[in-house]
């Protein structure tokens, strides 16, 4: 059977790619943000997972108001990056795990959930920034495959973080029963603290995030029993899709080790985290 | 008004939460998100008043656009995801769209709520 | 409070609407099969419903494999006929029940269901032909809005029967906590027994239909307690649709009176039922 | 192979159930799917074999769908209520596709499946 190796959180940022495209990664300014990654890199070297399970959501530029799924797997064989108007980044396709996307529908649906069915779409920084600051830009292919996980955090009503955190249980059972050889890595992504709109814009709550990073270690099952606005309230309007972590942290066991972590404040306007959690 | 995210000011100053107000902006965002088609933007740069009737947006919205008033497109249901690809179109720093929300200055937006050095 | 006043079920075979459209309603083939709506709509001019919840498949007509919801609300203020190939048939648009549908969709997710929140989108023959059935093709607009609810029933994996059926049940709720005036009914669409492809073509099942028409009112959770399998085999690959009735059926009580009834064998290629229901 | 529905003829002779036929109809559906733009129609009807190649069929997908053999089409994976948009531009009964699919004159077909009497 497949194995989950580990569990990544980390933000996702649009100005990390600009970054690394403009040539900053080095400057005073980003230097400490990029560096707080290393060791997860190296992590990630170590232990080579063969899939990629990537919670995230798109930015309306995949998808628009017309049609907005709660959240949506992807099945599709590759996905490639959208145009979010500065045309597509010069970055590799990403290849798609779709068989196990189909057995992870399959599993989904016959536990009471109800994704939407993707096989075609492209998609944004949400899932490129995470892939790019942890695997580094590869210069013809990613070293490893994909299944996007889609979540509404943007149209009212997002999902309850509670749901989301069930929904990582059955990814993790998904995991465990794909008759493969495969090695499996959760990321969730998204946040820290931001908030990008209305009067509250600039709001970042560096203290709250350094305790996020602590309890969706040792204590998810607190951080899945908050309201939706109490995460709006504690992370900001946009910070609230930090509740996409709770996919990640349901799919591991109730007790984890934490590997690596790290945070910066701010990335842009967000307060940036990242963290390496193994099954203890 | 039914659901819970309908209440005003539940958490002050976030949009989101205002249901009417993002039923509102359907149209405002529609234009925007045109704006991921390179064809489109050509259309934008070249004549954004016909770009922007082509979506039928009304006056108000046509004003804030034109006038590039963010933090009016955010009042009018203006989701910033849509409306920031009218940066990519027109550059901006998202922290000077931030800083006007905010009405501060850019500086003072940076040092205050975001807890730069500057 | 809204108040449901009934559930209906129906088939919803496209065949029935180009019936109507070329004259042929009062011919020996079709004449007995209207006739058998007959009731019915004299029981919907009685009650004089405000809104219509219509529960049924988009078959491929507005939707593309691309992106398939396990099942979806529809918000809109508006929705048209779509282009099924023969050009938007002539019959007036369909006016949403916008403000009750996000009270369902806020209701849904608060209760762990993931709908697809649909703001545009038009609707074909699954949703046409069942308002035609009951309230006759009106000559400028019709006279109930709706709120349709598209349900995946096409795409492996569909949703499990007693899913839908949970579904039925977070809808009554809904209805019952909304602060309106408004009279509901809910059309459960789609079936009876027929199968469209394979060498199983043609396949019906009339005793299974007429049974199914007694225990959807008598002993529903029996039949939400069916296999997708077992819809497949006793009813036929298209056949299975018919566990879309399951949510009309959830959003009454357990006891219901069987108001009208009507059963016709082949509409089309399909075993075709009609059934009002009242709480008892 | 996960999941319930890849076991073969679980139910005979019903391809819904089978997955690598369902995802392997992708193109043939995207293309029958095009058939609901009006352009696209007229473009089918005025060179059919251009139309197909726009969607990029291979020869065995084009020849199902230019010899209107809607059994191989379904074989190939065509999901009926696509492939059904074809008899939209090129008129045809569906009882006269179920026959064919049965491998039954359409008489026999009404009258032994069906149960009319014919
Ligand atoms: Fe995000
Ligand atoms: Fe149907």
């Amino acid at each position: 059977m497949a194995r989950l190796v580990g569990g990544l959180g980390t933000s996702h940022v649009p100005s990390i790619g600009a970054a690394l495209e403009k040539g900053l990664r080095d400057t005073p300014e980003w230097k400490p943000f990029f560096d707080g990654y290393l060791p997860a890199r190296q992590w990630i070297r170590e232990h080579q997972p063969d899939v990629a399970v990537v919670v995230f959501n798109d930015h309306f530029n995949a998808m628009f108001l017309d049609r907005v799924p709660t959240f949506a797997v992807g099945c599709a064989a590759e996905y490639l990056p959208v145009d979010e108007g500065w045309g597509p980044r010069a970055i590799p396709p990403f290849e798609g795990a779709s068989h196990f996307a189909w057995h992870l529908t399959d599993t989904l649906v016959e536990n009471h959930f109800d994704p939407e069915i993707i096989q075609e779409i492209k998609v944004d920084h949400g899932l490129q920034v995470p892939m790019e600051l942890f695997w580094g830009k590869p210069s013809d292919a990613w070293p490893v495959k994909v299944v996007p996980i889609f979540v509404n955090v943007l149209q009212y009503p997002i999902p309850l973080p509670d749901r989301l955190y069930a929904l990582g249980k059955v990814l993790g059972q998904a995991i465990e029963s794909y008759d493969s050889d495969e090695k499996f890595v959760v990321l969730g992504t998204g946040g820290l603290s931001h908030q990008l709109q209305g009067a509250r814009a600039g709001f970042v709550n560096p203290p709250a995030d350094r305790q996020f990073l602590k309890d969706i270690a040792e204590d998810p099952d607190e951080l899945a029993g908050w309201s939706r606005q109490r995460y709006i309230e504690t992370f900001g309007g946009e910070g609230a899709e930090l509740i996409m972590w709770l996919v990640m942290r349901g799919a591991l066991n109730r007790d984890v080790l934490v590997k690596h972590q790290h945070y910066f404040v701010p990335a842009s306007m967000t307060g940036a985290g990242m963290i390496v959690l193994e099954n203890a | 008004m039914g659901g819970p995210f309908t209440e005003p000011d539940r958490i002050p100053d976030t949009p989101l939460l205002d249901r009417e107000r993002q039923l509102g902006g359907y149209r405002i965002n529609k234009m925007a998100m045109g704006l991921v088609d390179p064809a489109n933007r050509e259309a934008f740069k070249a004549d954004e008043r016909a770009y922007l009737d082509r979506f039928g947006l009304n006056d108000e919205e046509k004003t804030a656009v034109l006038t590039r008033d963010w933090r009016e497109m955010v009042r009018l249901g203006g989701n910033l995801f849509f409306i920031l690809k009218i940066s990519a179109v027109d550059p901006i720093r998202i922290t000077e769209i931030g800083a006007h929300q905010a009405g501060m200055d850019h500086e003072t937006f940076l040092r205050d709520r975001l807890g730069k050095k500057v």
